[in-house]
């Protein structure tokens, strides 16, 4: 066991720590309007040019090559310099991996470094109107074009998060209409301009156009756009799915500053705060700072290749999800209950508490809602009986 | 002992309830969003003329005389509703403000005027812009200025049908209205209105919520016939049951100046935001993604009850402010 | 709406108080163990002569024909003197209930007075090994002995509270082997000094022998001591059940009791009590309240002749003991928290403390589960479907 | 940065667990209810011989020369059996705090003499009237006591396998070993300790409840089947598993001298006493009446947990211990 980090760990610290306070822009407002997600990707295409994007990645693709020690150094600093969330992160944290999984060469060299620099941008297109908690629902279909060497896509998917601004899409659609739930299901790569697509933005809880509707009729994906083999799109999904609920979209520099500010706002806000409150505080610190060890343990189990990939792992990063889930709302909650009669300003200085209340809301719903991780935890972790 | 409404209480409490159910549906509450007028057209007037703004005026100032007890059943509808206009603060507050206090203003009140106020312990008014009075509290006193005499700077709430807005303006023993006692008694019964509003609001979260799971399928089955969702709405639905009893039970000690009153209204506020944010958390995790957008309705409650949990002080002030007489109050209870 | 007593109701709370502060006993210890139940019972018969056993029974067995609210007057007095929990309870508030519903004039003679007295102290016999939460899953059955004019009882009682203890045990078994699940029940009532039966105590959690398996082979039950129809024995014990989980067995005064000495613990123990206990004190005492006006609120319903009877009132029973379980609980995991590392003794002045902690854990057990009565809530007081 | 064990220290930790499940089964704990020795009969001279007690002595004083890191491993083994000796005050605090101190009695308690120990916030020890040595607090200084010389009055603890009593000896400069600093470092060592063993106990009542769980069948299925219970023993697994990682994360800054030590320690002692609570109420809940009783195994590890909770600092103090450090820490974590 040893929970320092090295001297070039710690150079690197220093190293992004003075690039961030140089250059973290202030003020760049929502991303998920189509303005700020404009002024949102001119920042992040500066963190491409410093190489700073997408720290673990490859050189060729716009990366360092960086551990995953050094990714999660980058990330602890990022928040705490007050960085904004990435509105390029359902790519690179949900759909690279998957490429660099089961991508071809011709699709790495096309999309990744692309990805990373915010030319295109990728939506998630998972969830339809009766495919939700339950994604081996999904309707949508494709159908064989053999003579344009590709598929035709129909359908509609909700929830896709900043599908209104976004180029690119990428989902799971029913390509062998005879084969049940999980089965017959073929993952596509889509640009959103393709005739037949249709986006219409669905307003969020926090009044952004955060969420899209995309309806698809006959739109044409070459097979060069399919990822991983035609039906055997849910076992290729999985694996993103696995992303999105474990380590590498939550990162725990997130709660750590979030976790800070919030000790600041209680000194600032003393007069009201009781030892109660003090109490809770204290208790969602302990919480960042749990999560934060915690997923130093993961990282240590994944690159000593003890359990990765296992089924237990993949119930592991349940454990994850509902622990920050559950952590970043009582992280809000408890600023909301410090702001008192403030709380509910959405103008002013306040107002990224109350932002950052409704946005911690969606944690316990997406990418399986907390009531299907618990299961899975008491299954597969636990071994009771599915029923 | 008789703990129960009778017969005419739960008829006025329909009637109102079928006036909102009319004119107050979430399109008129998406409507404030977004008017320039912060008030659902035309619903004052139809309000004033029930007599639910003047409820609590004598009928020599041309109310109706009734109480507290009265008027929470009518709050906890407005609560359901989503009322955007300032029924607490006027005919909760106000009226009987003025009509305790002899002030003559009762009757313009009664016949219409809209009276906005910043409690004690809050920084903001809502419909403070559009009101034709303001209520403002300074050193324990109650003062109520014409609008024009105040001067208002906006803020945006989380709730866009909260008109939210600080008032400042110069209070002097001109302004004040009544005294200690009375400003006291008209904060426990703003408190004690939000209590009720946030019951009916938590109640209006809690149907939205199983039409919907009783609807909506996943796996084959309603997502309401799944354990997990039935007792987070079980929990919620007994935090209503008790917090219902707690509000009940404070405005018969305000209408009877119980000593406990105080004690009484805080347990209500305290009991009521809760079994809101619980069942504002409960309804959202059960509606999943359709929840957490604007078109569908949920938010329009669930914001309210986000709002009125901090205003006229929060539960854990309001904890406090029972703990101040809990010694007291163990022994009294069953004197 | 009238939230006051009436003068009569003042001068009888007034009787009882001077009546019980002269003659409620200290230090009885518990009241399950062999000892201890027969000072329990001297205390109850002390109780019976002075007609404060029964308060709202007729005055033909014991009682004083009090209305509802005398009874709970006498009930927030009795515990707040500080008088202890009466072993006879399981006979007078779940058994003697459905006696004056369902029993003959020659049941109702023979048995009330004699239970008030305490001559005759009754165990519950509901569940059985395999039937607990699922008490339609009883098993032990009752063969008829048309020469003998009656019935006899073979199988197992478990969970029987007090059973090595009592004269009389109450019981469903089986009696129509073809019938499924909720058919074919009857309800007896069996003496336990009955050839065939034999108890076996069980000690509970907290030590005592509170418990007992009562094993019978062949016992015999004339047809007198059938209460109700026989093959109708579920109907009627439902209407036992609804008491036990509702408003009779926990009266509210108990936890108002309860509350009043954790406030007087919060002073005593002031120096390690912060305002984070405090708070959570408070919340307690606030429950408390409010389950003592919504016992009014459902007796004034009950006296009003509104939804007495109904499903939802079967249901509002539910809501009720789901709220008073959990308080019990919070209310002593509190007591233990203010008592720190004195919590865990079990000499001494503090030992009534973890004895209640204890004791409040069964209460989210017993009389059907909180699983079980949240479905219940979900199910018939807001709809949701059975599945 | 590796944060995980090594292949010896789970190895280690493997040969205690086998011992433990040889020696400290259940049967053995409830006899440690009724034996008047207070010990499982036999099983401290096995874990000296194994070299457990003396782990965190120096090589040069017939230990190990292990660290707490270690110890941790082997203190969840403890709890997870509910193990009735007074390891954690012997092997975590007694011997560390001698061997730095250079007090020469670290021989004998390697040697397998027995220390109770009365924490600095608590009233009383285990095992006192059975010990070789008795350590107390007083003033910020730790004093170890021969037992002929100190005077014991015996509790009756609700776990009956601790055999509880309060403590009295003269104390002096005499009697007092090392300095402040090393009296701080033993109590942070004893809290660790029991934080340590906590999390064995919820792991342990999570595995008697999984197992019944999935045997015992009502309404025709295992109860392990309905979603309730599923996310009540889910709930309880993730507070164990974060909990964990705290323990073993304090260990280390002991190890190390971190400055932030003491707020690690804290973090842990909070975390697994939550975590072991949360399982007990689970645990019981899910057994319904069979884990009511004695006669199942479940009440031995729960009542341990309700004990341990109490003991060396209950969540709330050490939540105001970490407190006193919370600007900093959020300061300093990533300097």
């Amino acid at each position: 066991m040893d929970l320092g980090f090295s001297p070039a760990e710690h150079a690197f610290r220093a190293e992004v720590r003075a690039w961030l306070e140089a250059n973290v822009p202030r003020d760049l407002g929502s991303g998920d309007t189509r303005d700020g997600f404009a002024r949102h990707l001119e920042w992040e295409r500066t963190l491409f040019d410093a190489r700073y994007a997408v720290v673990s990645w490859p050189e060729a693709y716009g990366g360092r090559d960086a551990s995953l020690w050094e990714w999660l150094i980058f990330e602890e600093e990022y928040y705490r310099a007050g960085a904004p969330q990435r509105v390029t992160q359902n790519g690179i944290f949900l759909l690279a991996p998957t490429i660099f999984e089961f991508g071809t060469q011709e699709q790495k060299d096309r999309i990744l470094r692309r990805m990373a620099s915010g030319e295109q941008t990728w939506a998630q297109g998972w969830s339809e109107p009766n495919a939700g908690s339950d994604l081996a629902g999904i309707a949508s279909r494709a159908v064989r074009d053999e003579a344009a060497g590709g598929w035709r896509l129909s359908g509609q998917k909700t929830w896709t998060t900043r599908g209104a601004f976004c180029t690119h899409l990428f989902g799971l659609f029913r390509s062998d209409p005879d084969a049940e739930r999980h089965h017959g299901l073929t993952y596509f790569l889509l640009e959103l301009s393709t005739p037949g697509v249709t986006v219409r933005p669905v307003e969020r809880l926090d009044g952004d156009e955060g969420f899209a509707e995309v309806f698809l009729d006959d739109a044409f994906v070459p097979d060069a756009d399919v990822l991983g083999e035609p039906n055997e799109g849910w076992g290729v999904a999985m694996a993103t799915t696995g992303s999105e609920r474990g380590l590498t979209l939550r990162s725990p520099g997130r709660f750590l500053a979030t976790a800070a500010r919030l000790v600041e706002l209680f000194e600032e806000q003393a007069v009201d705060a009781d030892d109660a409150l003090r109490d809770r505080m204290v208790s969602a610190y302990i919480d960042a700072e749990a999560y934060r060890w915690q997923t130093f343990v993961t990282v240590t189990r994944m690159l000593d290749g003890r359990d990765a990939g296992s089924e237990s792992s993949g119930a592991h990063s349940s454990m994850v999800k509902l622990f920050w889930s559950e952590l970043d709302v009582r992280l809000h909650e408890l600023a909301l209950d410090l702001l008192g009669p403030h709380a509910e300003l959405v103008d002013g200085p306040t107002a990224p508490w109350m932002k950052g209340y409704e946005f911690s809301l969606s944690g316990p719903i997406y990418a399986g809602t907390n009531e299907i991780q618990r299961n899975v935890v008491a299954e597969r972790v636990l071994g009771l009986p599915r029923r | 002992m008789h703990f129960d409404f009778d017969d005419d209480q739960y008829a006025f409490r329909d009637a109102v309830r079928a006036l909102l159910d009319e004119r107050c549906g979430p399109d008129a509450v998406r409507g404030a969003w977004t008017s320039n007028e912060g008030h659902v057209p035309g619903l004052w007037s139809k309000l004033t003329e029930m007599g639910v703004i003047g409820m609590l005026a004598p009928e020599s100032a041309g109310g109706l005389g009734l109480s507290a007890v009265d008027l929470v059943l009518i709050l906890e509808e407005a609560g359901a509703h989503a009322l955007p206009d300032p029924l607490v603060e006027t005919a909760a507050v106000a009226v009987p403000l003025l009509a305790d206090a002899g002030d003559d203003r009762v009757r313009e009140v009664v016949d219409g005027a809209t009276v906005a106020a910043v409690s004690p312990l809050d920084d903001f008014a809502i419909n403070a812009d559009v009101a034709d009075y303001v209520l403002l509290f300074r050193d324990g006193l109650a003062h109520l200025v014409a609008r024009p005499d105040v001067s208002v700077v906006p803020h945006r709430s989380v709730d866009g049908a909260r008109r939210l807005s600080t008032v400042t303006a110069d209070l002097s023993d001109t302004t004040a209205v009544g005294n200690a006692g009375l400003a006291a008694r008209a904060f426990d019964a703003g408190a004690l209105g939000l209590a009720a509003e946030q019951c009916g609001l938590a109640q209006r979260m809690l149907a939205i919520t199983v039409d919907y799971v009783r609807e909506r399928r996943q796996f084959g089955v309603p997502v309401g016939s799944f354990q997990a969702v039935k007792h987070h709405l079980a929990n919620s639905r007994v935090a209503l049951e008790f917090a219902r009893t707690l509000v009940h039970r404070a405005a018969y000690s305000l209408d009877h100046d119980e000593p406990a009153t105080a004690a009484h209204v805080s347990m209500a506020k305290s009991k009521a935001d809760e079994a809101a944010l619980l069942t504002a958390r409960a309804a959202l995790q059960c509606h999943g993604a359709i929840g957490y957008t604007t078109e569908h309705d949920l938010h329009l409650f669930m914001k309210r009850s986000w709002a009125l949990a901090r205003s006229w002080g929060s539960p854990a002030w309001h904890r406090r402010r029972v703990a101040a007489s809990l010694a007291r109050l163990a022994q009294e209870e069953f004197a």
